[in-house]
């Protein structure tokens, strides 16, 4: 067991990220998470790695590109303008089945917006701001001890499924500070990539190609469905959530991130209230947990999905729903975080309704 | 008997997409000497472009990754960096170097990448029908300068290897044609010196090669070549902008 | 026991490390904690403040809108934060820069002359230690003893023979209220 | 004695090599090749000097050149 | 009554767009969109507009914000790569509430992937690939005498909500010939912009401002509400949709674009063999046409939704739906295009499906 | 009493965010008094970069836009093309003109385009705390550069004036410094001809303008001066780079 | 009447024209029409086609995959469509550079010899209007006086004189079958 | 007589002035202004020669001067 450190959030992705085998980091400067570049420059030219400041953000994600390409572990981070400039990039990188570890701690928007924390990127990340019918996983852990679990999952979940992995974070998240504890690594000497481009030697008789692009269109269409035969596979085997006061809960909440940590302060005052409050927290944003809301719909009376976003999250919440029981919405943007109070007024606001009607 | 020319053996031995008499197929075949001749072949990576020579990845034997839109000088960044014996060179158009991949060209040679860029530059987007490139001569008719480019609307042609020759970090910057058999004897020094440079660990280098694009610019393959000859020369000079060796003997 | 706290001031003040120091030591004694600092462009000036949670259980919520507790190093800080503190909570005040007294009747109140007994101490800039003292003084939430550790490991080790006057500095603070 | 040797089926009938052989012995055919093009060949291989400016100016590497 | 041209969807669209008072459009060039910034570089100097050849997808969209900013119409267009990198850009615009028109003629993905038609882009177009809470009103023609027709509205609307309006086509459309008509204009003469930055001298004693940028997160949060109500106005009131055969349907598709006329050909030799299908098809895919789909979810008993994407409107029509009847999906991707011989096979498999269960 | 000195109309009467002694607020003025003395005031538009000046909008009496980083001279060219009556200025950093913004403002050049960009060269990014800019100089820490920028992994410092000047494009570039009062005044004859010429229809001009970040230096005020004098104008010499006036003199 | 059709050929043969001028036609009469190009990135050489409706109902689905009627100029073009036309559906191909015979037995089948009519005209490339002209005869969806118009339209003035050769070579297709 | 004159409540104490005045009569105020900067004041007006490069300097528009 390692000790505990009190560490920034951005600062402990940085640590995580070179303790699961990140030796390069490529990024570019952009509130909140600067202190996860800076970290990165610290502490790879120590290790015999390297972080490039590349001029922009799109080009940050190609060299990300060219890394993963060539086969080793790989990481970029940015906030939402940056990330929205990486969307091109994504889609390559999806479509050429490339494993990477994408940070995006999220600021309010649109536009230049604000630098405060928000989750208006939620559609972006699950659903694919990029062109093409493809996926990235999305993890959004809660604490940043769970955040550091995740960079390693987050790095194994790439290399398993060639697939670009987000970790969806906040400007809060990225800014706070917590201790963590940097669990004993098991990392099984990492499997080979095979079809990495490490050149010929490295792989004789057999030259290994990075690409997207198939002009025929029978040719790309199966390659679609060899992705969407992936994304199933992701989709069965990959989703993580945590449940708390869900078997008796009158109302079952959804929220994710910091602001399923606000959900539970205000679920604390509500259970002394009386009130029957449980919470499903996605952990896997993209595959979504299906299963665990449509299992509840069956004796839960409402729903809720708590954002920092106008209500996005929300859809997903109602499709796996898929009718039985209201999904109510409740959130705050812009870089205003919701309150434990505003979550629980919201609280008595549905269950009080439920009573009454 | 003694061969005096054959095909080198990290070009493939496919027949190519381009057009007849594009000499596109002309500068494949020199990087593929270049790099038959350091017999590096199996520590090299190449990084098409999106342009015609988008399939490149198709005829080098060596890996090849094909990078997004003018991305492709941040695509070998991200390989050398991470592994630094290989060989990473990428291959452009215009289109994708001079225009939508700016800034990526500009860093990458402000860093000095050891890195090696061959840039094709015909004036034109070929790939997607003729359009207008940042490189296209005044008054050439284009999709879209359908009356003759206009310096005055839409500026005159920048000149990469003099622009790029600016900066401190590129280590040797050519302009190279390959209109005659002569010309394109030097061109394959050049390109070869290319990829010595990154052997040597000495940085970024860039050959610029004119080349035609005989559909596009409603030519025959000949005269195609007259016009790079009689056009495009007296605007885009050929030369040497740039190289740390003769600065060094120099001081 | 759960301290939901504000720590707010000028930037320079040292609001933040106080935090930092309440968090740390707090970690050190095997407690939930959590620090979180306001955080904006890269405009000088203007006020900074932190939010910290010391807690026996995990911390929910990082962002405290109605802190138990809110310690003022400055006049817009106590303008800001003192209708949020919960009824029955704690203000702890910087009386050398704060002027007016509190208008909340339903909290306990300490006034401490932060800069005046620095000042005495011979360093304006341990107003700080002087405030997290009396703030220790009235809810000893963490051990003295673990506030030290994590000022040894805050300050670079060329700083350390500041370690004397900063656990002087807390000392005066605790008396105050003690 | 200089010899060059046309793959036939890969030349794409562009004509540069016409354009730059020294000793004018290059010319294209009537027929086409399997891929529809008038192809090159060479008239009269004796007065090949094998300087190898056809095969230079080949896009398509359709000639070898031997000595 | 204008005559009758036969033209291609790329150019009727410019010409649509001159007429609809056009005289400035910003590109780079793509395929399958090329012939629409030919057009405008043949057409727009004649009549002392310009069109200028951008160096990138991004300089064009930001040439976009500048020039809307300046209160003029104005217009962009490109293609799935090109698209997402334009996200960053759309964001701002919607942020900064700009009007203006950006055309996408949607081509197989993800990554560079490849030129033929298809629909893959429907999540980024309808959710926003770009970061925060954001909108763009999407419109989706199936016939060029539509798209021309649609051209005019999405300048409208553009201007009458301050809000990107997207034209979603596929690259079938944008290639295809058909006759179009161009109807009498009645452009009223465009509404002043106030709010534009046309200099002082054009509006004394008001100094505009055109910027997404809130740092107070306040201020941040009432202008997404202010966006968030925009929407809604915008969902309540500009909604449209066909409906063919939908009163006595047994099956309801869903298909938009290109796709409904696939499935109209399907529907007919369906309708020959007694199998009653009607088709809902969404013209404006943002707003969602959910009211219909509610609607018929009362009498249908099973819902499809055919696209050229791996099953991504479906999702709006299952959340139209609600849980009332069974939603199935039938796509082609990469290029490929649904054959009315394989809808009309969905159609039979669902229907016999539903006779038999 | 006749005024020697007083604040310029254009500029607005409000405390700006800037940090004590930057000299963001010495361009601002400069500017403004440009702006004023050649009477502009009501036909200007703006367009602030994404950087410390971000909130220039609220700073100059005329129309103002905001860009995204980076793209400011595409913002511009999006307003001067549709309204060619207007004058159009961009207000730009380091690390959006000569990082993310490269390929923005070296086709914004290129193409001639009839505008007016003041670039401000502080070597770092300070609005987002200090990073390394393109412009950094070697050796310099910055909070990406810990160890001080080395010029074999980070490469050297980008010469934006120098590299534009290759380009045929621009009508008129010009690097200055505002480290004492007699250079700014020069910094401000320069601003005030890159607005002039735009009014006589000149086309692209820019000056760069080397300036100070005490806080991300970690300096005083007074002590940036300094640095600008000792260590900022050897690399980046003032002077005239592009000039068409001049040229045609030669000529 | 619906005519679904896909004519074929190597690029340069002028099958995108012949495609224009059918639906063109189809237009000036009032008739539903629709053209639809096989597009692909610029590589030069191979084959090209393009998908024709003429009807007199609104066009469904632009895209035909079992066309009534295949037009195929080259052996490429008929080894691609043979097999897609539907039964009883029509297939004229070009005889002159298609030497065998199509197989499908549940089609009429025309052989048109393009290219030597054409060239009798004294002009190659006018082989697509005598396979054009044969397509016209037997199935007459259009007016030839229509396909004149089209032509009319569809030449750039300086190039008129060659309508009268354009005609020629119409009728000698169609009169082959007629 | 010149005069210059400091809007007290605007400046940032940034002493780019005083590092310029060639008169040095320019000096930092012991008090801090309402923004929290000790401010900068002219010690001995007769002195200046309006030179302005006080004003020059100033980022913040503090300083008019006159003659
Ligand atoms: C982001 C993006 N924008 C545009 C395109 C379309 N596109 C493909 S190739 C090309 C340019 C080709 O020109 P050039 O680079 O000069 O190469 P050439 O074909 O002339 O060799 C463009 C714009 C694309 N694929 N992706
Ligand atoms: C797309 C995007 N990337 C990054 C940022 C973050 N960012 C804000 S300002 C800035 C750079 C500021 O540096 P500079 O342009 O040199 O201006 P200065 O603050 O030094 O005046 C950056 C990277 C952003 N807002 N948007
Ligand atoms: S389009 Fe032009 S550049 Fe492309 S292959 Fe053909 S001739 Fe070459
Ligand atoms: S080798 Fe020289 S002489 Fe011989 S055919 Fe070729 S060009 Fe002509
Ligand atoms: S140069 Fe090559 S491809 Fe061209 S005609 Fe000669 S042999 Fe054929
Ligand atoms: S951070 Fe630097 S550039 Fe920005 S205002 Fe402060 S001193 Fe000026
Ligand atoms: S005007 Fe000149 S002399 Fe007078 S105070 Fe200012 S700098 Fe000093
Ligand atoms: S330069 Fe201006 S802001 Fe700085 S000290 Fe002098 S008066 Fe004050
Ligand atoms: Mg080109
Ligand atoms: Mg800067």
């Amino acid at each position: 067991m390692g000790e505990r450190i009190l560490m920034k959030g951005n600062e402990a992705i940085g640590e995580a990220a070179i303790r699961a085998g990140c030796r390069h980091f490529f990024g570019y400067p952009i509130t909140p998470q600067n202190e996860l570049p800076e970290y990165m420059a610290r502490r790879l030219p120590e290790i015999g790695g390297a972080m490039v400041q590349a001029e922009s953000e799109i080009a940050a994600i190609n060299m990300v590109y060219g890394a993963a390409g060539a086969g080793v572990r790989v990481m970029t981070s940015s906030s939402s303008p940056g990330i929205s400039l990486k969307q091109e990039g994504l889609s390559y990188i999806a479509g050429a089945e490339l494993p990477c570890v994408v940070v995006n701690m999220v600021r309010g928007g649109p536009g230049l917006g604000g630098i405060q924390p928000a989750q208006g990127d939620y559609w972006q990340a699950t659903r694919g701001g990029g062109h093409g019918d493809y996926r990235l996983i999305v993890l959004a852990p809660a604490t940043i001890q769970e955040m550091v679990d995740t960079v390693q999952d987050a790095f194994d979940l790439a290399d398993k499924y060639r697939n670009p992995v987000m970790i969806l974070g906040d400007g809060m998240l990225g800014q706070m500070m917590e201790p963590v504890e940097f669990r004993e690594q098991t990392v099984s000497s990492l499997a080979e990539k095979e079809w990495a481009t490490t050149g010929l030697r490295n792989h004789p008789g057999r030259r290994n190609v990075i690409n997207s692009l198939y002009l025929q269109p029978d040719k790309l269409e199966e390659h679609n469905q060899h992705l969407q035969r992936k994304y199933a596979e992701i989709a069965a085997n990959e989703v993580r959530y945590e449940e708390v006061d869900v078997e008796d809960a009158d109302l079952v909440v959804a929220a994710y991130g910091t602001t399923a940590r606000i959900v539970r302060s205000a679920m604390e005052e509500a259970r002394r209230e009386g009130l029957r409050v449980g919470l499903i927290r996605p952990i896997t944003l993209w595959p979504f947990p299906v299963e665990p809301f449509a299992r509840a719909a069956e004796r839960a009376h409402a729903f809720l999905s708590v954002e920092m976003s106008a209500g996005q999250m929300v859809e997903d919440v109602r499709l796996a729903v898929n009718g039985k029981k209201p999904v109510y919405f409740y959130g705050r943007t812009g870089g205003m975080v919701p309150t434990p109070e505003g979550v629980l007024a919201k609280f008595r606001e549905i269950l009080e309704g439920k009573h009454n009607g | 008997m003694a061969k005096v020319f054959e095909r080198p053996k990290a070009l493939a031995d496919v027949v190519t997409h381009y057009c007849p008499g594009c000499t596109h197929g002309i500068i494949h075949r020199l990087v593929a000497e270049a790099i038959d001749e350091l017999g590096i072949v199996d520590r090299t990576v190449g990084v098409a472009p999106v342009g015609c020579a988008v399939l490149a990845y198709d005829y080098f034997e060596c890996d090849m990754q094909e990078a997004a839109h003018g991305r492709a000088p941040a695509v070998c960044t991200g390989i050398k960096r991470v592994r630094p014996d290989l060989i990473v060179f990428s291959y452009q158009g215009d289109g994708d170097l001079a225009s939508i991949g700016t800034a990526e060209i500009v860093h990458a040679a402000a860093r000095g990448e050891n890195i090696t860029v061959i840039f094709v530059n015909n004036g034109i987007y070929g790939m997607t029908g003729g359009q207008m490139a940042p490189t296209t001569l005044v008054g050439h008719k284009t999709t879209t300068s359908p009356y003759g480019r206009d310096a005055k609307v839409q500026g005159h042609p920048v000149r990469i290897s003099e622009m790029l020759a600016t900066l401190e970090g590129p280590a040797y910057i050519e302009r190279v044609s390959v209109h005659t058999p002569q010309l394109v004897n030097r061109a394959k020094q050049a390109i070869k010196r290319a990829f010595a440079n990154q052997v040597e660990g000495k940085g970024f280098s860039l050959v610029e090669v004119l080349s035609t694009c005989p559909t596009n610019w409603g030519m025959t393959p000949v005269e195609a070549l007259q016009r790079v000859a009689n056009e495009m020369v007296p605007y885009y000079p050929l030369g040497v902008f740039k190289d740390i060796d003769a600065e060094g003997e120099d001081k | 026991m759960t301290f939901e706290m504000i720590l707010a001031g000028f930037g320079g003040q040292g609001v933040m490390l106080m935090g930092q120091l309440l968090a740390y030591a707090g970690m050190t004694e095997g407690k939930h904690v959590s620090w979180l600092p306001s955080y904006g462009p890269e405009m000088r000036g203007g006020t900074a403040n932190c939010t910290v949670v010391v807690s026996d259980r995990p911390v929910g919520s990082p962002l405290i809108t109605r802190p138990g507790i809110v310690v003022a190093m400055n006049l817009p800080s106590m303008d800001k934060f003192e209708d949020s503190i919960k009824p029955g909570g704690l203000l702890v005040y910087n009386s050398s820069l704060i002027t007016r007294s509190p208008k909340r009747t339903d909290i306990e109140v300490v006034a401490v002359p932060a800069n005046e007994i620095a000042n005495e101490l011979g360093n304006d800039r341990i107003a700080n230690m002087v405030a997290l003292g009396a703030l220790l003084g009235k809810k000893p939430m963490v051990e003295m003893q673990s506030i030290l550790t994590a000022l040894r490991h805050a300050l670079p080790p060329h700083r350390h023979h500041l370690l004397p006057l900063n656990e002087q500095a807390l000392d005066r603070g605790r008396k105050l209220v003690g | 004695m200089p010899k060059v040797t046309f793959r036939e089926d890969r030349c794409k009938g562009c004509e540069l090599c016409v354009s730059v052989c020294p000793r004018k012995i290059i010319v294209m055919s009537e027929g086409i090749n399997n891929r529809g093009f008038h192809y090159a060949t060479v008239t009269d291989q004796s007065k090949c000097i094998a300087c190898a400016f056809c095969a230079r100016m080949c896009p398509d590497v359709v000639i070898e050149v031997e000595r």
